[in-house]
C-alpha cells in the first residue's frame, strides 16, 4: 500500500524528522488558509499516486494566500495518470543549498531492509542510480541489530562533508529507519533531503510503502489506505477478498492462483488478444466470490468476453461451476463466457454447467484462444 | 527419495487442527506422507482423525514421534513464530504454507533459521511432492507421477498446469518444489537446480518464474555455471503492468527490473529453454530428453 | 541497584502484569486510606532492601483499616537487618491456590537473559534451588530475537496445566520480558506468581535489581533510588564518585582499583584485623577524592586506623599524597594513617609526605599488617 | 609476539582525542607500540599529537593504515557502538577499556562479534602487554619486564600488584591479559588459558580471579583438563560480603554462589598453586620453575 506525501511527511515528523510547516487541503479555502498561516510562497502539491506530478502540472508555486487558492483548485479534481487528485498540501517554498537521496528498501538478495543514499539527490535519482550507481552508497542493515551508530555515520559522511550536517543526517536516518521498521515498510524514502542556504538540513518530500501483509494486524495502518484515489473496481474486488487490478484489454479474465492468472493474461496476448484485468479468486474459493468476480468484470465496459481458467487443486472447480450458475441467475451476462475447468471435481462440474446448458473445456490453450477468437468477433 | 523428501519423511502438522491444516492433512496423508504429529498450542493430548497425536509444542512432537519435517498451516500474524518453533525444536526441513506472512517478519524469521540449520520452503508457497513417496503442502498428489523430471516454481496453480502437461505427455517427476510468491523466501531457485543436478534420479529440470525482483536472472547464471542437466523454464507476468502487486507480493515489477523479458533474455543466454506457454514443456523437454 | 517491592510493582503494573490492588505509604494514615479503599482484609509489607522480611515482623496482616493503621505503625521505622523501613505497601491479602515462581536473570555464562520458572514457588524458591534444581525450568533467551512465542509456551506450559492460566502466563512473561529489557534489569522476579481459587493468575511480589550501568544514562530509573534506605556514608561516597561499602571491622581503607581493595580487605584479615571497608578510588583519581574518602572513613567511630593503598599506574601517587595532605589540613584526623604508595610518581609522592612530617612504605605486606597492629593496639 | 599482541600489532585507537583516550595513547606509544591510527567522528583529517592520523570511521583507519587491533576509550554509552564498528570494520581483536558499560548492551555486542570472529577483551579491562613488544590499554609498562610467565586476570592494580612481585623477583611475563571486571567478557580466562598452553614463550601461568560468577570454576576444571603447565592462583574478595557489588560490577556473591573460598576449593582441587596473599606468586613459582 503506497502512502500519500502528506501521509508519509506527517510519519516521519511523529518520529522527529524536520520537515517543512505546512498542512494538507481538501478545498482551495482550505489550501488558502494553510497558505496564510506559513505565510511567504508556498508550494502546492497534488496527492496522488503517481510519479511525474510536477511535469502533469500537479505542483505549482503561489505568491500568498490567493494564489495558493487558485492553484489548488486548479490542481484539485486534476487526472493524473488517470487517477484523480482530492488532497493537495500546501508547504512553504523553501531556499534549497543541496539536494540529497536517502531511501531505505526492503531488498530480496540480502533479505534485509537496505539503505541508499546519494548527494545526488532530487528528481533525476532514479537517472543516477542508472547511469552512476556509484554516487549511491548501499548499506543492509541487521534488523536483529538495527542501524548501528557506525552505520548512520557512514551513511551520513556520504551525504555531507560537514559534521553538524552530518550529525543531522545520522539522527534523520535513524528515525526513518524507526518509522520503516514501526510501520512495516517495503519502502520509506526521503527525497530530497536538501540543506537551506543556512545549513538546516529538511525532509522535502517523502513517499512509503506499506507492506499489505501488515494491515490485517495494524489497523491503525490500514485506515490509511485512500480508496477514493484507488480505481473502484479494484475496491470493489478486495472488499469481496478478490485480488483484481483492471487492465485496458477486453478479455475479462477470472483465475485461481497469481501465476496461473498471470499466465493466462500472457496467454491471451499470445493468441492475439488483450486481458481486461488479472483477477485471482484464490485458493479455497466459494461460489459467492465467483459471483463477486463476475459483477466486477461484467461491469467493465470493455469487456467482450469472459475466461475462466480454475485449475482444481484445493479449488473445487464444482464450486466454480456453482458460482458461474448463481451469477447467470443473479444478473444478465452480456458476453460470451468460456469456462476452462480441470482437477478436483472436474465431471460434477462439467454435469453442473451442462444442466443449464452451459458448456466447459479442458484444455487451457483451446479456452484461450477461442475467448480471444471471441472477443475479435465483438469488437 | 529424490529431493529432501520421500519415504523417510516423519512429518509434523503445525496447526493441524486449524480449517486448511486439517484438510490438507487428510490429503496428505491419503497421498501415503507419513504424518506422525500435529501440533496446536492448547490441543495437546488430542487425537487428530483418530489417529494422529496432537501435542501443544513442535519439541514435544519431536520427541515423540521423531519428526524430522514441518508443513505450516498457522495463520499469518503466527507464522514466524512457528517457523522459529520449528528450527528451534531441531526440525531440518520447515515448508510454510501460509499466505500473507510480513515481509519484515521473515528479516528476522531467516538468520534464526540459518543460526540452526534449518532449510525454509515458502512461506506462501504450495510446498513440494515427491510423487509415489511423500508430499508436503498442497500440491495436489492425483496430477502427478513419479519420474525423472524436477520442477521447480514460485507459483502454485501455475506448477500445477505444468505438471499437468508433463504426466499427460508421459513425463513423470522427481520431486516438484514451489518456492513460493513471496519477496523473502526461504530456498530460492538455486538451492533448488543445486540439489537437483545433485539428485541422480532427476535427469532435466523445469523452472517457473514470474515478474518481480532478480531470483530468475541469478537462477539462470547458476544454471550456466553449474548445471549440467537440460533445463527449460517460463516466466508468468509478460502482460503485467509496472509497479502493481500481482497476487504474490514478490510479483511486483519495480522501475524497470524484474520484467518477464528481463528474465526471459536472461534464460535465452543461459541456454535455458524457453517456455513461451505453459504447454510447451512438453515439446522442449522431448527434444532435450531422448 | 534494588527497586522496594512497590516501585517494581509499578513497573509490572504499567506493562499490564495483573498485579493486586493496592499502594504505598508513608504514614499510618496513608495505609489505613489505602486498606479503607480496598476494603477487606489487608497485608501491610515493609518496603526494604533485606530478605526474609516474613520473618522479621515486617510483614503483617490487618483486618480492615484501623488494623492497616495499627500495623503500619508498627513497621514503619522498624529496622530490619541495619535498614530502616520508610514505607509500606498495602495490598488486599488474596486468596492463593497456587504458588510458582517466575524470574529473569541476567546470565554470565550464557551471555544472555535467562528464564527460570518453576511451579514450585513462593518463599522457599531458594530451597527448591538448591535441592530440587530439575523442579526449576532455565531458558535463556536471545535478545536479537526477544522472548519468542513458542519459549513463553514452553514456559507457561511448566507453569500450569490448564490452558487459560497457561495462556495468562504467557502473557504475563512477555511483560515480564519487556519491563527487564525497557528498564535495563539484571534481575527480575515475580514470587509468587498465584493462582486464586477462581483461576485468576496474579503476581503477588515483584523484585528487580537494576544494572547501576544504565543509571547514567537512564535519568528516569536514577530517580528509582532510595537513599533514605542506604547506609548515608554511601550516599555520600557515591556522590562524590567513590566506591564505598561500610562493613564492621576498625581498619579503614582506601585503595585505588576495586580488585586491589578488595584484595587489600583480604590482607588485613590475612594478618588478624578486619576491614571497616571497601573503598576503591578509582583510577583517575584527583586529591579532593582522597579528602572525599578521608572524610567518609573518619565519620565512622569504629575506625582506629586508616590504611592507604595505592598502586600508582593511571594513579598518580603524588596525587594522593597531596590529597592526603590537603585533608589532615581541613580536618583532624584522629587515628593513625598508614601509608603505602608505589608506582608512577612515587619519589614526588614520598617527598610531599614527608614536608609535613608523614611517611609512606612501599610494601604492601608491611603496610597491612603495620596498620593491623595499630589497630590492635588501640582497641 | 606471545599471545595476541606483539611486534606486528598496528593499532588504532576509538577515542583518541578524549582525556583517557589522548593519555593513554601516549603511554601507549612511549611502550614502543605501534599506532598507526585513531578514531573520533567528526575529527577526521587531524593529527594527533602531531604523528597519528585520525579518521571518522574505523573503517577508513583500517583501509588506510591496515590496521588490525583496536583499543577502545570511548564514553559508556558509545561503548557498545564503538565494539560493533571495530567489529564490522574487520579489527580481529578489540580491547574495550571503557567502564561502565550497560551490561544489556554486551548481550548484543557478543553474537555480533562472534558472527564476524572477532576477540573481544573486556569491557571494563585494563588491556594486555607483552612487555618489549606492544602494549594495548593501561597496564603500565615500567612495571613488567620481557619472560616466561603468563599472567591472567579480572583485575587491574591487583594485576600490577602481582606482576610488580614477579618483575621484581626476576619473573619476566610473556603476556599480562587484563579480561575485565564485568559480568559479560568478552574474552574469559579459558580463552587466555588455552592460548598460554598453545604459547610456547610461556612456561608457567599466574591466574588472578574475584569473587562472582563460576568463570574460575569453569577455568580450573580447564586447567586440570587441558593446561599442561604449571598453574597458580588468587581470588580476591574472601572478606567481602554477600549481595553487594565490590567495585566491579561482576564482583558480586549471589546467594551463596562466586564466593572466593569456593574458588579456591575449585584451584585446590585442580592443583592450581594457592596464592593467599599477592606476594605469594613468588615463592610459588620459585617452587614450580626451575
Amino acid at each position: 500500500m503506497n502512502l500519500h506525501e502528506y501521509q508519509a511527511r506527517a510519519l516521519l515528523k511523529a518520529a522527529g524528522v524536520p520537515v517543512p510547516d505546512g498542512d494538507v487541503a481538501a478545498t482551495p479555502s482550505e489550501a488558502e488558509a494553510i497558505a496564510r498561516r506559513v505565510g511567504g510562497t508556498v508550494v502546492v502539491k497534488a496527492q496522488v499516486h503517481a510519479g511525474g506530478r510536477g511535469k502533469a502540472g500537479g505542483v505549482k508555486l503561489a505568491r500568498g494566500p490567493a494564489e495558493a487558492r487558485e492553484c489548488a483548485s486548479q490542481i484539485l479534481g486534476m487526472t493524473i495518470k488517470g487517477l484523480v487528485v482530492n488532497k493537495v498540501l500546501v508547504v512553504p517554498a523553501a531556499d534549497i543549498a543541496t539536494e540529497s537521496y536517502v531511501g531505505l528498501i526492503l531488498d530480496r538478495k540480502t533479505q534485509k531492509p537496505v539503505f541508499m543514499v546519494s548527494d545526488a539527490g532530487g528528481i533525476d535519482i532514479e537517472e543516477v542510480a542508472a547511469k552512476t550507481p556509484e554516487k549511491i552508497t548501499r548499506l543492509p542493515i541487521d534488523p536483529r541489530y538495527g542501524l548501528l551508530p557506525h552505520q548512520a555515520l557512514q551513511l551520513a559522511l556520504a551525504l555531507y562533508k560537514d559534521w553538524s550536517q552530518a550529525k543531522a543526517a545520522m539522527q534523520i536516518l535513524r528515525q526513518l529507519y524507526g518509522v520503516f521498521m514501526a510501520n512495516g515498510c517495503t519502502l520509506a524514502e526521503i527525497n530530497p533531503l536538501v540543506t537551506t542556504p543556512e545549513g538546516k538540513v529538511l525532509a522535502l518530500d517523502a513517499k512509503m510503502t506499506i507492506d499489505d501483509n501488515e494491515l490485517d494486524r495494524r489497523p491503525d495502518l490500514a485506515v490509511l489506505r485512500d480508496e477514493s484515489s484507488e480505481e473502484q473496481s479494484e475496491v470493489t474486488a478486495r472488499r469481496a477478498n478478490l485480488t483484481f487490478i483492471k487492465l485496458d484489454g477486453n478479455v475479462g479474465c477470472v483465475v485461481n492462483g497469481a501465476g496461473l492468472a498471470m499466465a493466462t493474461m500472457d496467454l491471451v496476448k499470445y493468441y492475439g488478444g488483450e486481458p481486461a484485468n488479472f483477477l485471482d479468486i484464490g485458493g479455497s474459493s466459494n461460489p459467492e466470490k465467483v459471483v463477486s468476480a463476475l459483477k466486477i468484470i461484467t461491469a467493465d465496459p470493455n469487456v467482450k468476453v469472459i475466461l475462466f481458467n480454475i485449475f482444481g487443486g484445493i479449488t473445487r472447480t464444482d464450486d466454480v461451476a456453482n458460482g458461474i450458475v448463481a451469477a447467470t441467475k443473479q444478473f444478465k451476462v452480456d458476453v460470451p463466457i468460456v469456462i476452462r475447468l480441470t482437477g478436483t471435481n472436474e465431471q460434477e462440474a462439467f454435469r453442473i454447467l451442462e444442466s443449464v446448458g452451459m458448456t466447459a473445456m479442458n484444455d487451457m490453450d483451446a479456452a484461450v484462444s477461442k475467448a480471444v477468437k471471441l472477443a475479435g468477433e465483438a469488437a | 527419495m529424490s529431493i529432501w523428501i520421500g519415504k523417510d519423511t516423519r512429518l509434523v502438522v503445525q496447526g493441524i487442527t486449524g480449517r486448511d491444516g486439517s484438510f490438507h492433512t487428510r490429503q496428505t496423508m491419503e497421498a501415503g506422507t507419513n504424518v506422525v504429529a500435529g501440533v496446536t498450542p492448547g490441543k495437546g493430548g488430542q487425537l487428530f482423525d483418530g489417529k494422529v497425536p496432537v501435542f501443544n509444542t513442535v519439541a514435544e512432537a519431536v520427541q515423540a514421534t521423531g519428526a524430522n519435517c514441518s508443513v505450516i498451516y498457522v495463520p499469518p500474524a503466527a507464522a514466524a513464530g512457528a517457523m522459529q518453533e520449528a528450527s528451534d525444536g531441531g526440525i531440518p526441513l520447515v515448508v510454510c504454507v501460509t499466505e500473507g506472512v510480513p515481509v519484515l517478519d521473515m528479516t528476522t524469521v531467516m538468520p534464526y533459521l540459518a543460526e540452526r540449520g534449518t532449510r525454509l520452503i515458502g512461506p506462501n508457497c504450495p510446498g513440494l511432492i515427491t510423487p509415489g513417496e511423500a508430499k508436503v503442502g498442497i500440491i495436489p498428489a492425483s496430477i502427478c507421477k513419479p519420474g525423472r523430471v524436477g520442477l521447480v516454481s514460485r507459483s502454485g496453480t501455475l506448477t500445477y498446469e505444468v505438471v499437468h502437461h508433463l504426466t499427460a505427455s508421459g513425463f513423470g517427476q522427481s520431486t516438484c518444489v514451489g518456492i513460493g510468491g513471496d519477496p523473502i523466501v526461504g530456498t530460492n531457485f538455486i538451492d533448488v537446480l543445486r540439489a537437483f543436478q545433485d539428485d541422480p534420479k532427476t535427469e532435466a529440470i523445469v523452472m517457473i518464474g514470474e515478474i518481480g525482483g532478480t531470483a530468475e536472472q541469478e537462477a539462470a547464471e547458476f544454471v550456466l555455471s553449474y548445471l549440467r542437466k537440460p533445463v527449460v523454464g517460463f516466466v508468468a507476468g509478460q502482460t503485467a503492468p509496472k509497479g502493481r502487486r500481482m497476487g504474490h507480493a514478490g510479483a511486483i515489477i519495480s522501475g524497470s527490473s524484474g520484467t518477464a523479458d528481463e528474465k526471459f533474455a536472461a534464460f535465452e543466454s543461459a541456454g535455458i529453454g524457453i517456455m513461451r506457454r505453459p504447454v510447451d514443456v512438453v515439446e522442449l523437454l522431448k527434444a532435450r530428453l531422448k
